[in-house]
């Protein structure tokens, strides 16, 4: 019953998106898109995807489209031709899917193929084999480990591309008048500031809570380090970027982006060289299971580091770029004048 | 009563959605995005309750804290800078 | 005793998803932005405040007292400020509350115009 | 029935909805969000396909005996953090061409290549 509101109200939003000619609004309209989502995630049972939705979908995504945004203008051009064909095309392949459905197994049935292969080994023997309660850490950590190496390292290549996009070298003393825009531009936000602060090192506990937690609860390397660096990123909205570099340097913050991807392959490697295959983590240590344990906690270190750094980096590319937009800008508004 | 709470704020959501949509001023929808996470907080708690789990309410707790990371962002982007600089004919006179 | 505390935490409940729902009523009935904020940010805090009370008594689990405590600070803090900002916020680039003259509203718009 | 294909029938209208905004819509960041949409479309196509009716969530306790399927919470959850990385990648795309030709519609970039080409091979001509 939940999940068939929750539906409703997504597709409700899903239009709106479309009609809207305001890029402003339809950010917007995406945050609550991506809160729904996850609250959707929670009614169907996985905890865990709805904590990642909760910080991607509803506060990375979001400030780092209002950024693209504010770089290249709000308003949405009107299309001249109709849309016709694009509707037709659209309206085919659903009624094609729509059909395709019809032998789709019912919502919810206990006996549909998906749950009668490998999740029955998980659910029942992973408690044996692995010895965490929370069967998606394990899942992913330990019984498909590799596939999860694939997708860290498709995360830093994508970091490394928007590195090598937007980056640019900026010269000291431009860094130092940019600073002080922004300086004078926080001057009135007293209030936030202050809150601000105080949330910021419960944020980072929290963090970190979420990565060694995981095993036990909803939460793990990706959620982690998600969490980390919006409160960098907080901090870097609030203070500046210039303030936030200082804290977090570019250089190290991109050194510890490729040192997590090291951290986790080389567990790989290790259990290769204890005489296991790849990503056997039973040979790390004497008693399987303790093996098991170390060879997760690595695991997630790596993963939630090197997320953490690759989510910092991309929003420092973005406002890094914006900063010097402006003071190009400003810099022909000077010379106009 | 469980089940009366999530309704109601399961209305509740829909009416902010509404605001989200109609807008018509930019303020009005980072509102409505505002009181649509609290409205998700209060529903993942309650939602937790009534599966009879309620242990995962660390959810409700990053709900709290992204909602309000994403709310400032929004302002600072939106109050500085860029909105104001647009020159009139872009920004119709509701927008502002 | 058990009976008194269900029914203390249903009326908890109760009156939380009552302000909660006033405040859906309020956002989307009120005039203009500055009376939908007033009724959504006090109806918010507040009712948030009485639903998770509600929840408090209903669980028996200390943790999960705990973590229900954490997310009631989090959203007093949290709430009124993000109301604060946004208030501000708007009233600084010149967003006019309904009722004010339309002349005012004007001489308003001229004035950016002639700035930019 | 009715309520059984309920979900899939939403994620088909999702994923169109998201398809829609790709092919008609000519704003790139507009595109985005679309392709955002048809995503999510997906991740909830997965996970409802997770749920088992009066399942819990996959985190093993004494008193529970059905749990929902772990395997799609596993993918998604990759899935979802490899997403933002693409959509900031596709992002930083968006801020290269809005710098090098001045705009982020479709058909007035279009119409701009289309000028350069027609200089180029006039410049040929003439040599």
């Amino acid at each position: 019953m939940i999940n068939i509101v929750l539906l409703s109200l997504l597709v409700v939003v899903a239009i709106g998106i479309i009609r809207m000619k305001d890029l402003f609004a339809v950010v917007m309209l995406t945050g609550i898109y991506g809160l729904l989502s996850a609250s959707f995630f929670v009614a169907m049972d996985a905890v865990d995807v709805a904590f990642t939705e909760a910080a991607v979908g509803a506060g990375i995504s979001t400030l780092l489209m209002l950024v693209v945004i504010t770089m290249t203008g709000r308003k949405e051009k009107a299309t001249r031709h109709k849309p016709f064909a694009a509707l037709f095309v659209v309206v085919i392949t659903g009624g094609l899917l729509v059909y395709g459905t019809l032998d789709m197994p019912l919502f919810g049935s206990a006996d549909a193929p998906i749950h009668n292969h490998v999740a029955p080994r998980y659910l029942n023997d992973s408690m044996q084999e692995i010895g965490i309660p929370n069967v998606v850490t394990s899942v992913l950590a330990s019984y498909r480990a590799f596939d999860t190496f694939g997708e860290v390292v498709v995360i830093f290549t994508a970091g490394i591309g928007v590195l090598a996009m937007l980056f640019a070298h900026r010269r000291r003393e431009e860094d130092e008048k940019l600073a002080a825009i922004n300086d004078s531009m926080h001057e009135k936000h007293l209030v936030i500031r202050i809150v601000t602060k105080m949330l910021i090192p419960f944020i980072l506990l929290f963090a970190l809570y979420v990565q060694f937690h995981g095993d036990y609860g909803p939460g793990g390397g990706f959620q982690a380090g998600v969490i980390f660096s919006s409160a960098i990123v907080l901090y870097a909205m609030l203070f500046g970027l210039s303030a936030a570099r200082r804290v977090v340097n570019q250089g190290f913050i991109q050194l510890m982006a490729a040192f997590g991807v090291l951290c986790y392959g080389c567990v790989g490697i290790a259990s290769l060289l204890n005489g296991g295959n790849f990503f056997d983590y039973n040979v790390l240590s004497n008693d399987p299971v303790a093996g098991q344990h170390l060879g997760i906690l690595l695991i997630e270190w790596g993963v939630g580091v090197t997320v953490a750094s690759i989510m910092i980096i991309i929003f420092f590319s973005f406002a890094g770029r914006r900063e010097i937009q402006q003071y190009v800008e400003q810099n022909k508004n000077k010379e106009s004048v | 009563m469980l089940i009366a709470a999530t309704v109601a704020i399961f209305i509740a959501m829909l009416l902010a959605i509404f605001r989200g949509i109609a807008g018509p001023t930019l303020y009005d929808r980072i509102l409505a995005v505002n009181t649509f996470g609290t409205k998700t907080v209060l529903m993942i708690s309650l939602l937790g309750f009534v599966m009879g789990r309620p242990e995962f309410l660390d959810i409700a707790i990053v709900y709290a804290l992204i909602n309000f990371i994403s709310v400032i962002g929004v302002l600072r982007y939106s109050d500085t800078d860029q909105f104001k600089h647009t020159p009139p004919n872009k920004k119709s006179e509701e927008e502002l | 005793m058990e009976l008194l505390i269900t029914i203390v935490s249903g009326l908890f409940l109760l009156v939380g998803s009552f302000l909660c729902l006033s405040g859906g009523v309020g956002i989307i009935r009120f005039p203009d932005f500055y009376t939908r904020m007033h009724a959504v940010g006090v109806t918010d805090t507040l009712g948030s405040v009485m639903i998770l009370t509600g929840l408090m008594m209903q669980s028996s689990d200390l943790l999960v007292i705990a973590k229900l405590i954490m997310v009631l600070l989090l959203i007093l803090l949290v709430g009124p400020t993000t109301s604060h900002v946004l208030a501000k916020a708007a009233f600084h680039n010149g967003l006019q509350p309904k009722g004010l003259s339309t002349e005012n509203k004007h001489n308003n718009k001229e004035s950016s115009s002639s700035n930019t | 029935m009715l309520i059984g294909l309920f979900n899939n029938w939403v994620v088909i209208v999702l994923m169109m909805s998201g398809l829609y905004i790709v092919i008609a819509q000519g704003n790139l960041i507009k595109k985005l969000v679309g392709l955002t949409i048809f995503q999510t479309s997906v991740f909830i196509f997965y996970i409802s396909m997770a749920k088992v009716s009066g399942g819990s969530a996959p985190i093993l306790d004494q008193e529970i005996s059905v749990y929902s399927n772990p395997l799609p919470h596993v993918l998604i959850l990759t899935a979802i953090v490899v997403g933002i990385a693409t959509t900031a990648l596709g992002l930083s795309l968006v801020v290269r061409i809005k710098e090098s030709y001045g705009t982020i519609e479709e058909e007035e970039i279009q119409q701009q290549d289309n000028l350069q080409n027609q200089k180029e091979n006039k410049v040929e001509v003439k040599e």
